[in-house]
Protein backbone atom coordinates (compact mmCIF):
# COMPACT_ATOMS: atom_id res chain seq x y z
CA UNK A 1 0.00 0.00 0.00
CA UNK A 2 1.15 3.28 -0.58
CA UNK A 3 1.03 4.56 2.70
CA UNK A 4 3.06 1.53 4.25
CA UNK A 5 5.45 3.38 5.85
CA UNK A 6 2.68 5.18 8.05
CA UNK A 7 2.21 1.92 9.53
CA UNK A 8 5.27 2.26 12.20
CA UNK A 9 3.31 5.97 12.83
CA UNK A 10 0.72 4.05 14.00
CA UNK A 11 2.53 1.55 15.74
CA UNK A 12 4.06 4.72 17.40
CA UNK A 13 1.07 6.38 17.95
CA UNK A 14 -0.61 3.71 19.79
CA UNK A 15 2.26 3.18 21.91
CA UNK A 16 2.51 6.79 23.22
CA UNK A 17 -0.83 7.67 23.80
CA UNK A 18 -1.58 4.59 25.83
CA UNK A 19 -5.63 5.23 25.79
CA UNK A 20 -7.38 4.74 22.53
CA UNK A 21 -7.09 6.43 19.84
CA UNK A 22 -9.80 7.16 17.51
CA UNK A 23 -9.63 6.92 13.33
CA UNK A 24 -10.65 10.31 13.13
CA UNK A 25 -7.61 11.66 15.55
CA UNK A 26 -4.95 9.00 13.11
CA UNK A 27 -6.52 10.54 9.76
CA UNK A 28 -5.53 13.94 11.27
CA UNK A 29 -2.21 13.86 12.84
CA UNK A 30 -1.39 11.59 9.99
CA UNK A 31 -2.95 13.42 7.49
CA UNK A 32 -4.46 10.13 5.26
CA UNK A 33 -8.42 9.45 5.42
CA UNK A 34 -9.78 7.17 7.51
CA UNK A 35 -10.26 4.54 5.45
CA UNK A 36 -6.26 4.15 4.73
CA UNK A 37 -6.15 4.03 8.87
CA UNK A 38 -8.17 1.43 9.05
CA UNK A 39 -6.46 -0.84 6.85
CA UNK A 40 -3.06 0.30 7.79
CA UNK A 41 -4.35 -0.85 11.87
CA UNK A 42 -5.97 -4.04 10.30
CA UNK A 43 -2.71 -4.82 9.12
CA UNK A 44 -0.50 -3.97 12.29
CA UNK A 45 -2.97 -5.81 13.81
CA UNK A 46 -2.48 -9.07 11.49
CA UNK A 47 1.03 -9.05 11.85
CA UNK A 48 1.07 -8.26 15.59
CA UNK A 49 -0.42 -12.12 15.36
CA UNK A 50 2.39 -13.52 14.82
CA UNK A 51 3.41 -15.72 17.70
CA UNK A 52 6.86 -13.79 18.43
CA UNK A 53 5.02 -10.59 18.87
CA UNK A 54 3.74 -10.09 22.63
CA UNK A 55 1.12 -7.20 21.63
CA UNK A 56 -1.84 -6.65 20.33
CA UNK A 57 -3.77 -3.65 19.36
CA UNK A 58 -7.72 -4.12 20.50
CA UNK A 59 -11.01 -1.62 19.60
CA UNK A 60 -12.31 -0.49 22.74
CA UNK A 61 -14.18 2.58 23.83
CA UNK A 62 -14.36 4.24 20.37
CA UNK A 63 -10.74 3.82 19.30
CA UNK A 64 -7.98 1.54 19.22
CA UNK A 65 -5.80 0.69 21.80
CA UNK A 66 -2.14 -1.13 22.29
CA UNK A 67 -2.24 -3.98 25.11
CA UNK A 68 -0.31 -6.96 25.79
CA UNK A 69 -1.71 -10.07 24.22
CA UNK A 70 -4.31 -11.90 26.82
CA UNK A 71 -2.47 -15.18 26.80
CA UNK A 72 0.72 -13.75 28.07
CA UNK A 73 -1.10 -12.01 31.39
CA UNK A 74 0.76 -14.54 33.49
CA UNK A 75 4.03 -13.52 32.55
CA UNK A 76 2.71 -9.82 32.74
CA UNK A 77 1.52 -10.37 36.04
CA UNK A 78 4.94 -10.99 37.58
CA UNK A 79 5.85 -7.59 36.76
CA UNK A 80 2.68 -5.17 37.16
CA UNK A 81 1.21 -4.80 40.65
CA UNK A 82 -2.16 -5.93 39.74
CA UNK A 83 -4.16 -5.12 43.19
CA UNK A 84 -6.46 -2.91 41.94
CA UNK A 85 -9.00 -2.48 44.25
CA UNK A 86 -11.54 -4.56 42.88
CA UNK A 87 -15.19 -3.56 42.62
CA UNK A 88 -17.67 -4.92 45.42
CA UNK A 89 -20.44 -6.81 44.29
CA UNK A 90 -22.80 -4.06 45.65
CA UNK A 91 -20.81 -1.67 43.55
CA UNK A 92 -21.00 -4.02 40.56
CA UNK A 93 -24.60 -4.28 40.60
CA UNK A 94 -25.12 -0.59 40.72
CA UNK A 95 -22.90 -0.29 37.55
CA UNK A 96 -24.99 -2.98 36.15
CA UNK A 97 -28.37 -0.49 36.96
CA UNK A 98 -26.56 2.19 35.25
CA UNK A 99 -25.18 0.54 31.94
CA UNK A 100 -28.43 -0.94 30.94
CA UNK A 101 -31.04 1.24 32.19
CA UNK A 102 -28.96 4.69 32.08
CA UNK A 103 -29.70 7.72 32.18
CA UNK A 104 -31.04 6.55 36.12
CA UNK A 105 -31.54 8.24 39.21
CA UNK A 106 -29.90 7.29 42.92
CA UNK A 107 -34.01 6.55 43.39
CA UNK A 108 -34.33 4.65 40.61
CA UNK A 109 -30.99 2.61 41.17
CA UNK A 110 -32.75 2.42 45.11
CA UNK A 111 -36.15 0.85 43.93
CA UNK A 112 -33.95 -2.16 42.17
CA UNK A 113 -31.33 -3.15 45.03
CA UNK A 114 -33.26 -2.11 47.43
CA UNK A 115 -30.90 -0.40 49.59
CA UNK A 116 -29.33 3.31 49.66
CA UNK A 117 -26.99 3.89 46.69
CA UNK A 118 -25.61 6.83 48.02
CA UNK A 119 -21.97 5.52 49.12
CA UNK A 120 -21.88 3.21 45.91
CA UNK A 121 -22.92 5.68 42.97
CA UNK A 122 -19.80 8.24 45.03
CA UNK A 123 -17.47 5.65 44.72
CA UNK A 124 -18.57 4.74 40.74
CA UNK A 125 -18.01 8.56 40.31
CA UNK A 126 -14.65 8.60 41.82
CA UNK A 127 -13.36 5.52 39.74
CA UNK A 128 -14.59 7.77 36.73
CA UNK A 129 -17.07 4.72 35.97
CA UNK A 130 -20.29 6.68 35.70
CA UNK A 131 -21.06 10.27 35.34
CA UNK A 132 -23.82 13.25 35.80
CA UNK A 133 -25.21 12.77 32.08
CA UNK A 134 -28.12 15.65 33.25
CA UNK A 135 -31.14 16.00 35.49
CA UNK A 136 -34.96 14.23 35.49
CA UNK A 137 -37.30 16.07 34.34
CA UNK A 138 -39.29 15.42 38.02
CA UNK A 139 -40.06 16.70 41.00
CA UNK A 140 -36.53 17.59 42.60
CA UNK A 141 -34.57 17.90 39.26
CA UNK A 142 -32.43 14.53 40.56
CA UNK A 143 -29.36 13.90 39.14
CA UNK A 144 -29.41 11.48 36.19
CA UNK A 145 -25.77 9.35 36.10
CA UNK A 146 -24.37 7.78 33.04
CA UNK A 147 -21.54 5.37 32.79
CA UNK A 148 -18.23 6.68 30.69
CA UNK A 149 -15.86 6.34 28.50
CA UNK A 150 -13.45 5.05 31.10
CA UNK A 151 -16.06 2.14 32.08
CA UNK A 152 -16.49 1.09 28.33
CA UNK A 153 -12.07 0.84 28.61
CA UNK A 154 -12.49 -1.16 31.88
CA UNK A 155 -14.93 -3.39 30.21
CA UNK A 156 -13.67 -3.65 26.67
CA UNK A 157 -16.46 -2.43 25.25
CA UNK A 158 -16.27 -0.37 22.18
CA UNK A 159 -19.23 1.42 22.61
CA UNK A 160 -22.57 0.69 24.71
CA UNK A 161 -24.13 -1.88 22.26
CA UNK A 162 -21.72 -4.40 22.75
CA UNK A 163 -23.48 -4.68 26.37
CA UNK A 164 -25.47 -7.94 26.74
CA UNK A 165 -29.35 -7.26 26.04
CA UNK A 166 -30.67 -7.15 29.35
CA UNK A 167 -33.74 -9.40 27.76
CA UNK A 168 -31.26 -11.85 27.71
CA UNK A 169 -30.99 -12.22 31.55
CA UNK A 170 -35.27 -12.15 31.19
CA UNK A 171 -35.19 -15.25 29.16
CA UNK A 172 -33.25 -17.01 31.41
CA UNK A 173 -36.13 -15.99 34.10
CA UNK A 174 -38.67 -17.32 32.03
CA UNK A 175 -36.91 -20.47 31.03
CA UNK A 176 -36.25 -21.27 35.33
CA UNK A 177 -39.75 -20.17 36.17
CA UNK A 178 -41.12 -23.01 33.74
CA UNK B 1 -30.14 -20.50 62.62
CA UNK B 2 -26.60 -21.63 61.72
CA UNK B 3 -26.44 -20.72 58.55
CA UNK B 4 -27.50 -16.79 59.71
CA UNK B 5 -24.87 -16.99 62.60
CA UNK B 6 -22.20 -16.71 59.99
CA UNK B 7 -23.64 -14.49 57.56
CA UNK B 8 -24.65 -12.17 59.92
CA UNK B 9 -24.00 -8.60 57.92
CA UNK B 10 -23.39 -10.36 54.63
CA UNK B 11 -26.90 -9.68 53.08
CA UNK B 12 -26.60 -5.97 50.99
CA UNK B 13 -30.62 -5.52 51.39
CA UNK B 14 -33.74 -7.10 51.98
CA UNK B 15 -33.95 -7.92 48.35
CA UNK B 16 -30.65 -10.03 48.74
CA UNK B 17 -31.64 -11.15 51.60
CA UNK B 18 -34.71 -12.55 50.14
CA UNK B 19 -33.18 -13.90 47.08
CA UNK B 20 -30.69 -15.90 49.61
CA UNK B 21 -33.89 -17.84 51.26
CA UNK B 22 -35.45 -17.95 47.88
CA UNK B 23 -32.76 -20.15 46.43
CA UNK B 24 -31.02 -21.82 49.24
CA UNK B 25 -34.99 -23.43 49.56
CA UNK B 26 -35.03 -23.89 45.89
CA UNK B 27 -37.96 -21.67 45.83
CA UNK B 28 -40.54 -21.37 42.53
CA UNK B 29 -39.99 -17.70 42.52
CA UNK B 30 -43.67 -17.58 40.92
CA UNK B 31 -44.97 -19.01 43.81
CA UNK B 32 -43.48 -18.23 47.04
CA UNK B 33 -44.28 -19.82 50.03
CA UNK B 34 -45.11 -16.68 51.34
CA UNK B 35 -45.96 -17.95 55.25
CA UNK B 36 -42.55 -19.88 55.45
CA UNK B 37 -40.04 -17.45 53.78
CA UNK B 38 -41.75 -14.61 56.13
CA UNK B 39 -41.06 -16.75 59.75
CA UNK B 40 -37.16 -17.44 58.10
CA UNK B 41 -37.14 -13.70 57.04
CA UNK B 42 -37.76 -12.61 60.71
CA UNK B 43 -35.75 -15.49 62.14
CA UNK B 44 -33.00 -13.39 60.29
CA UNK B 45 -33.53 -10.07 61.70
CA UNK B 46 -34.24 -11.77 65.18
CA UNK B 47 -30.48 -13.30 64.88
CA UNK B 48 -29.23 -9.90 64.25
CA UNK B 49 -30.54 -8.16 67.11
CA UNK B 50 -29.05 -10.73 69.14
CA UNK B 51 -25.98 -10.20 68.13
CA UNK B 52 -26.79 -5.90 68.81
CA UNK B 53 -26.69 -5.39 64.97
CA UNK B 54 -28.25 -2.38 64.21
CA UNK B 55 -30.88 -3.69 60.91
CA UNK B 56 -31.21 -1.05 58.62
CA UNK B 57 -34.90 0.55 57.89
CA UNK B 58 -35.10 -1.16 54.27
CA UNK B 59 -34.84 -4.59 56.06
CA UNK B 60 -37.72 -3.60 58.70
CA UNK B 61 -40.18 -2.18 55.81
CA UNK B 62 -39.60 -5.38 54.02
CA UNK B 63 -40.61 -7.43 57.32
CA UNK B 64 -44.25 -4.89 57.41
CA UNK B 65 -44.70 -6.03 53.28
CA UNK B 66 -44.15 -9.63 54.03
CA UNK B 67 -46.18 -9.68 56.63
CA UNK B 68 -48.93 -7.55 54.88
CA UNK B 69 -48.64 -10.20 51.99
CA UNK B 70 -48.85 -13.02 54.37
CA UNK B 71 -52.15 -11.45 55.87
CA UNK B 72 -53.44 -10.85 52.25
CA UNK B 73 -52.82 -14.48 50.98
CA UNK B 74 -55.22 -15.43 54.38
CA UNK B 75 -58.25 -13.61 53.68
CA UNK B 76 -60.44 -15.61 51.90
CA UNK B 77 -60.83 -15.03 48.14
CA UNK B 78 -64.27 -13.54 47.12
CA UNK B 79 -66.54 -16.03 44.98
CA UNK B 80 -65.06 -14.93 41.78
CA UNK B 81 -67.73 -13.61 39.30
CA UNK B 82 -67.57 -14.61 35.86
CA UNK B 83 -67.42 -11.05 34.94
CA UNK B 84 -65.10 -9.25 37.66
CA UNK B 85 -61.38 -9.16 36.44
CA UNK B 86 -59.32 -12.10 38.22
CA UNK B 87 -57.63 -10.02 41.34
CA UNK B 88 -54.06 -9.81 41.69
CA UNK B 89 -51.64 -12.35 43.22
CA UNK B 90 -51.07 -10.23 46.53
CA UNK B 91 -46.86 -11.51 45.77
CA UNK B 92 -47.34 -9.98 42.56
CA UNK B 93 -45.47 -6.72 43.10
CA UNK B 94 -42.51 -8.47 45.29
CA UNK B 95 -42.14 -11.53 42.53
CA UNK B 96 -41.40 -8.07 39.95
CA UNK B 97 -39.16 -6.59 42.22
CA UNK B 98 -37.37 -9.66 42.59
CA UNK B 99 -37.36 -10.71 39.32
CA UNK B 100 -35.90 -6.91 38.49
CA UNK B 101 -33.13 -7.24 41.39
CA UNK B 102 -32.04 -10.67 39.92
CA UNK B 103 -31.83 -9.79 36.32
CA UNK B 104 -29.02 -6.93 37.00
CA UNK B 105 -27.70 -9.72 40.23
CA UNK B 106 -26.68 -11.52 36.64
CA UNK B 107 -25.85 -8.62 34.76
CA UNK B 108 -23.46 -7.78 37.08
CA UNK B 109 -22.05 -11.25 37.26
CA UNK B 110 -21.57 -10.63 33.30
CA UNK B 111 -20.07 -7.91 33.62
CA UNK B 112 -17.39 -9.13 36.50
CA UNK B 113 -16.65 -11.96 33.58
CA UNK B 114 -16.11 -9.12 31.09
CA UNK B 115 -13.97 -7.36 33.57
CA UNK B 116 -11.72 -10.22 34.23
CA UNK B 117 -11.26 -10.78 30.31
CA UNK B 118 -10.28 -7.63 29.44
CA UNK B 119 -7.93 -7.36 33.02
CA UNK B 120 -5.96 -9.88 30.58
CA UNK B 121 -4.98 -6.76 28.31
CA UNK B 122 -2.56 -4.87 29.71
CA UNK B 123 -2.26 -0.86 28.72
CA UNK B 124 -0.05 1.14 29.05
CA UNK B 125 -1.10 4.94 31.51
CA UNK B 126 -1.44 7.77 28.98
CA UNK B 127 1.91 9.36 28.02
CA UNK B 128 2.35 11.99 29.91
CA UNK B 129 2.54 15.23 27.63
CA UNK B 130 2.36 18.05 29.44
CA UNK B 131 -0.31 20.32 27.35
CA UNK B 132 1.88 22.91 24.96
CA UNK B 133 0.50 26.87 25.20
CA UNK B 134 1.07 27.91 22.04
CA UNK B 135 2.13 31.05 22.60
CA UNK B 136 -0.45 34.41 21.63
CA UNK B 137 0.21 35.41 18.28
CA UNK B 138 0.65 39.48 17.53
CA UNK B 139 1.42 40.57 20.89
CA UNK B 140 2.98 44.56 20.58
CA UNK B 141 5.28 46.09 22.58
CA UNK B 142 2.99 48.70 23.19
CA UNK B 143 0.52 46.12 25.44
CA UNK B 144 3.98 45.44 27.24
CA UNK B 145 4.51 49.17 27.88
CA UNK B 146 0.70 49.68 28.72
CA UNK B 147 1.07 47.22 30.86
CA UNK B 148 4.33 48.54 32.12
CA UNK B 149 2.22 51.93 32.47
CA UNK B 150 -0.40 50.48 34.37
CA UNK B 151 1.64 48.75 36.97
CA UNK B 152 3.71 51.24 37.79
CA UNK B 153 1.26 53.78 38.48
CA UNK B 154 -0.50 51.89 41.06
CA UNK B 155 2.66 50.98 42.66
CA UNK B 156 3.25 55.07 42.27
CA UNK B 157 0.38 55.28 44.23
CA UNK B 158 1.53 53.75 47.34
CA UNK B 159 4.65 55.49 46.92
CA UNK B 160 3.22 58.27 46.95
CA UNK B 161 2.29 58.19 50.41
CA UNK B 162 4.80 56.97 51.98
CA UNK B 163 7.53 59.13 49.84
CA UNK B 164 8.56 62.63 51.38
CA UNK B 165 7.66 64.44 48.72
CA UNK B 166 11.28 66.69 48.44
CA UNK B 167 10.42 66.62 44.60
CA UNK B 168 6.40 67.07 43.55
CA UNK B 169 4.02 65.44 40.64
CA UNK B 170 3.33 69.41 40.27
CA UNK B 171 7.20 70.65 40.13
CA UNK B 172 8.16 67.65 37.68
CA UNK B 173 5.33 68.22 35.57
CA UNK B 174 6.29 71.81 35.21
CA UNK B 175 9.77 71.01 34.57
CA UNK B 176 9.23 68.27 31.52
CA UNK B 177 7.06 70.98 30.16
CA UNK B 178 9.87 73.29 30.16
CA UNK B 179 12.44 70.96 28.76
CA UNK B 180 9.78 69.87 26.02
CA UNK B 181 9.40 73.92 25.18
CA UNK B 182 12.97 74.33 25.08
CA UNK B 183 13.61 71.37 22.89
CA UNK B 184 11.10 72.73 20.41
CA UNK B 185 8.27 70.25 21.02
CA UNK B 186 9.59 66.67 21.06
CA UNK B 187 11.90 64.57 23.31
CA UNK B 188 12.67 61.00 22.69
CA UNK B 189 11.13 58.87 25.83
CA UNK B 190 14.62 56.86 26.02
CA UNK B 191 16.47 60.27 26.59
CA UNK B 192 16.73 61.22 30.49
CA UNK B 193 15.18 63.90 32.07
CA UNK B 194 15.53 62.67 35.69
CA UNK B 195 17.86 65.43 37.15
CA UNK B 196 18.61 64.74 40.45
CA UNK B 197 18.15 60.67 40.00
CA UNK B 198 16.35 60.23 43.41
CA UNK B 199 13.65 58.35 43.87
CA UNK B 200 10.77 60.29 44.51
CA UNK B 201 12.53 62.27 41.54
CA UNK B 202 11.73 59.19 39.16
CA UNK B 203 8.45 58.77 41.07
CA UNK B 204 7.10 62.19 40.57
CA UNK B 205 8.57 62.24 37.11
CA UNK B 206 6.51 58.79 36.26
CA UNK B 207 3.58 60.46 37.38
CA UNK B 208 4.03 63.66 36.38
CA UNK B 209 4.08 62.07 32.39
CA UNK B 210 0.91 59.52 33.19
CA UNK B 211 -0.86 62.87 34.32
CA UNK B 212 0.02 64.97 31.21
CA UNK B 213 -0.48 62.54 29.08
CA UNK B 214 -4.05 62.01 30.86
CA UNK B 215 -4.63 66.16 30.51
CA UNK B 216 -3.36 65.30 27.04
CA UNK B 217 -0.65 68.12 27.49
CA UNK B 218 1.28 65.73 25.69
CA UNK B 219 1.40 62.89 23.58
CA UNK B 220 3.38 59.75 22.99
CA UNK B 221 4.47 58.63 19.58
CA UNK B 222 6.41 55.80 18.01
CA UNK B 223 6.90 55.77 14.27
CA UNK B 224 6.98 52.26 13.45
CA UNK B 225 6.98 49.05 15.16
CA UNK B 226 10.16 49.15 17.81
CA UNK B 227 10.82 52.84 16.95
CA UNK B 228 11.88 55.24 19.12
CA UNK B 229 9.16 56.13 21.11
CA UNK B 230 8.87 60.21 21.60
CA UNK B 231 7.14 62.55 24.08
CA UNK B 232 5.76 65.54 22.53
CA UNK B 233 3.68 68.20 23.31
CA UNK B 234 -0.25 67.93 22.63
CA UNK B 235 -1.30 70.14 20.29
CA UNK B 236 -2.68 73.66 20.82
CA UNK B 237 -0.52 73.85 24.08
CA UNK B 238 2.43 75.11 23.66
CA UNK C 1 16.78 -20.03 18.68
CA UNK C 2 14.89 -22.53 20.76
CA UNK C 3 13.88 -19.59 23.15
CA UNK C 4 12.25 -17.74 20.33
CA UNK C 5 8.60 -17.71 21.26
CA UNK C 6 10.25 -15.69 24.36
CA UNK C 7 10.59 -12.69 22.41
CA UNK C 8 6.97 -11.73 22.27
CA UNK C 9 7.35 -12.09 26.47
CA UNK C 10 9.84 -9.50 26.25
CA UNK C 11 8.00 -7.34 23.93
CA UNK C 12 5.21 -7.30 26.39
CA UNK C 13 7.15 -7.01 29.33
CA UNK C 14 8.96 -4.06 28.07
CA UNK C 15 5.19 -2.68 26.73
CA UNK C 16 3.84 -3.14 29.97
CA UNK C 17 6.31 -1.79 32.66
CA UNK C 18 7.33 1.28 31.31
CA UNK C 19 10.15 1.98 32.96
CA UNK C 20 13.89 0.38 31.90
CA UNK C 21 13.90 -3.45 33.04
CA UNK C 22 17.33 -4.80 34.04
CA UNK C 23 18.48 -7.90 32.13
CA UNK C 24 18.87 -9.65 35.87
CA UNK C 25 14.77 -8.88 35.92
CA UNK C 26 14.11 -11.09 32.37
CA UNK C 27 16.47 -13.61 33.50
CA UNK C 28 14.11 -13.96 36.28
CA UNK C 29 10.51 -13.35 34.96
CA UNK C 30 11.46 -15.98 32.05
CA UNK C 31 13.28 -17.97 34.02
CA UNK C 32 16.31 -18.07 31.33
CA UNK C 33 19.70 -17.03 31.88
CA UNK C 34 20.84 -13.88 31.46
CA UNK C 35 22.63 -14.82 27.83
CA UNK C 36 19.98 -15.95 26.01
CA UNK C 37 18.39 -12.28 27.52
CA UNK C 38 20.76 -10.45 25.56
CA UNK C 39 20.10 -12.51 22.65
CA UNK C 40 16.98 -12.05 22.39
CA UNK C 41 16.50 -8.42 22.77
CA UNK C 42 19.12 -7.94 20.57
CA UNK C 43 16.72 -9.81 17.87
CA UNK C 44 13.68 -7.67 19.31
CA UNK C 45 15.95 -4.69 18.74
CA UNK C 46 16.89 -5.54 15.24
CA UNK C 47 13.65 -6.21 13.93
CA UNK C 48 12.06 -3.37 15.47
CA UNK C 49 14.55 -1.71 13.03
CA UNK C 50 12.37 -2.08 10.20
CA UNK C 51 11.25 0.87 8.58
CA UNK C 52 7.17 -0.37 9.30
CA UNK C 53 7.64 -0.33 12.90
CA UNK C 54 7.52 2.88 15.02
CA UNK C 55 8.73 1.66 18.19
CA UNK C 56 12.89 0.66 19.08
CA UNK C 57 14.28 -0.55 22.84
CA UNK C 58 16.78 1.40 24.12
CA UNK C 59 19.69 0.57 26.50
CA UNK C 60 18.81 3.28 29.49
CA UNK C 61 19.48 3.59 33.19
CA UNK C 62 20.86 -0.11 33.31
CA UNK C 63 18.24 -1.65 31.50
CA UNK C 64 16.20 -2.25 28.62
CA UNK C 65 13.06 0.89 27.88
CA UNK C 66 10.64 0.41 24.83
CA UNK C 67 10.15 3.78 23.30
CA UNK C 68 9.28 5.20 19.84
CA UNK C 69 11.51 6.08 17.51
CA UNK C 70 13.43 9.30 17.53
CA UNK C 71 12.45 10.52 13.98
CA UNK C 72 8.98 9.85 14.70
CA UNK C 73 9.15 12.51 17.31
CA UNK C 74 7.31 15.26 15.29
CA UNK C 75 4.10 13.20 14.96
CA UNK C 76 4.49 12.00 18.21
CA UNK C 77 4.19 15.75 19.51
CA UNK C 78 0.80 15.66 17.47
CA UNK C 79 -0.63 13.75 20.75
CA UNK C 80 0.08 16.62 22.70
CA UNK C 81 -2.86 18.88 23.16
CA UNK C 82 -2.03 22.48 21.80
CA UNK C 83 -3.72 25.22 23.86
CA UNK C 84 -3.71 29.06 22.63
CA UNK C 85 -1.89 30.69 26.33
CA UNK C 86 -4.17 33.56 27.16
CA UNK C 87 -1.93 36.11 28.94
CA UNK C 88 -3.97 38.06 31.87
CA UNK C 89 -3.38 41.55 33.02
CA UNK C 90 -1.46 40.34 35.86
CA UNK C 91 0.48 37.96 33.81
CA UNK C 92 1.30 40.81 31.04
CA UNK C 93 1.98 43.51 34.41
CA UNK C 94 4.65 40.93 36.04
CA UNK C 95 5.79 40.13 32.53
CA UNK C 96 6.57 44.04 31.44
CA UNK C 97 8.19 44.00 34.99
CA UNK C 98 10.35 41.26 34.11
CA UNK C 99 11.43 42.82 30.74
CA UNK C 100 12.47 46.14 31.54
CA UNK C 101 13.76 45.54 35.06
CA UNK C 102 15.60 41.91 34.38
CA UNK C 103 17.42 40.39 36.27
CA UNK C 104 14.27 40.91 38.52
CA UNK C 105 13.53 38.63 41.97
CA UNK C 106 9.90 38.01 42.72
CA UNK C 107 10.26 40.37 45.81
CA UNK C 108 11.26 42.97 43.69
CA UNK C 109 8.59 42.02 41.32
CA UNK C 110 6.16 42.37 44.23
CA UNK C 111 7.08 45.68 45.42
CA UNK C 112 6.31 47.11 42.03
CA UNK C 113 2.79 45.09 42.05
CA UNK C 114 1.83 45.30 45.48
CA UNK C 115 0.79 41.46 45.58
CA UNK C 116 1.92 38.16 45.71
CA UNK C 117 3.29 37.28 42.14
CA UNK C 118 4.40 33.04 42.74
CA UNK C 119 1.00 32.19 40.47
CA UNK C 120 1.69 34.56 37.95
CA UNK C 121 5.47 33.72 37.78
CA UNK C 122 5.25 30.15 37.39
CA UNK C 123 2.64 30.78 34.98
CA UNK C 124 5.22 32.84 32.73
CA UNK C 125 8.08 30.25 33.17
CA UNK C 126 5.37 27.20 31.98
CA UNK C 127 4.77 29.01 29.30
CA UNK C 128 8.17 29.57 28.46
CA UNK C 129 8.04 33.76 28.59
CA UNK C 130 10.42 33.97 31.55
CA UNK C 131 13.02 31.99 33.10
CA UNK C 132 15.80 31.67 35.84
CA UNK C 133 18.75 33.42 34.55
CA UNK C 134 21.33 33.01 38.33
CA UNK C 135 20.70 34.41 41.95
CA UNK C 136 20.92 37.79 43.20
CA UNK C 137 23.60 38.55 45.58
CA UNK C 138 21.93 39.27 48.77
CA UNK C 139 20.27 37.73 51.84
CA UNK C 140 18.85 34.42 50.71
CA UNK C 141 20.03 34.17 47.32
CA UNK C 142 16.79 34.96 45.51
CA UNK C 143 16.09 33.96 41.96
CA UNK C 144 16.56 36.42 39.12
CA UNK C 145 14.27 36.36 36.58
CA UNK C 146 14.80 37.01 32.72
CA UNK C 147 12.97 36.98 29.54
CA UNK C 148 13.59 33.68 27.05
CA UNK C 149 13.88 34.24 23.14
CA UNK C 150 10.30 32.54 23.05
CA UNK C 151 9.38 35.95 24.65
CA UNK C 152 11.44 37.99 21.93
CA UNK C 153 9.89 35.76 19.09
CA UNK C 154 6.18 36.73 20.80
CA UNK C 155 6.84 40.29 20.49
CA UNK C 156 8.59 40.37 17.47
CA UNK C 157 12.12 42.02 18.56
CA UNK C 158 15.66 40.54 17.51
CA UNK C 159 16.92 40.92 20.43
CA UNK C 160 16.34 42.56 24.08
CA UNK C 161 18.40 46.24 23.00
CA UNK C 162 15.29 46.73 21.03
CA UNK C 163 12.88 47.23 23.92
CA UNK C 164 13.35 50.97 25.28
CA UNK C 165 15.48 51.19 27.94
CA UNK C 166 13.23 51.95 30.80
CA UNK C 167 14.81 51.03 33.63
CA UNK C 168 17.57 53.96 32.79
CA UNK C 169 14.34 55.99 32.68
CA UNK C 170 13.65 55.80 35.68
CA UNK C 171 16.97 54.99 37.44
CA UNK C 172 14.85 52.57 39.48
CA UNK C 173 17.64 49.95 39.87
CA UNK C 174 19.60 52.77 41.66
CA UNK C 175 17.14 53.60 43.86
CA UNK C 176 15.75 50.62 45.46
CA UNK C 177 19.80 50.11 45.70
CA UNK C 178 19.56 53.09 47.91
Amino acid sequence: MFYNHLKGHIEALLFASGNPVTVDKFSQMLEIDAAHVGLLLAELKQEMAAAERGLTVVEVAGGYQMCTKPELAPIIEKLVDTQEARLSMAAMETLSIVAFKQPVTKQEMENIRGVKVDGVVATLVERGLIKEVGRKDAIGRPILYGTTPEFLKCFGLKDLSELPNLSEFMGLEQAEGE
Amino acid sequence: MEAYKIRLDAFEGPLALLMHLIEKNQIDIYDIPIAEVTEQYLAYLRALEEFNIDIASEFLVMAATLLQIKSRMLLPKPPAADEAPEEEDPRQELVERLLEYRRFKQAATVMEGMLHEREKFFSRPPGEFATRFVLPEGLRLDDLLEAFAAVWESAADQFAFIAREEISVQDKMQDILHLLHRRSGRVEFGETFIRSGSRTEMVAAFLAILELIRMKRIRISQDRSFGPIYLALGEGVH
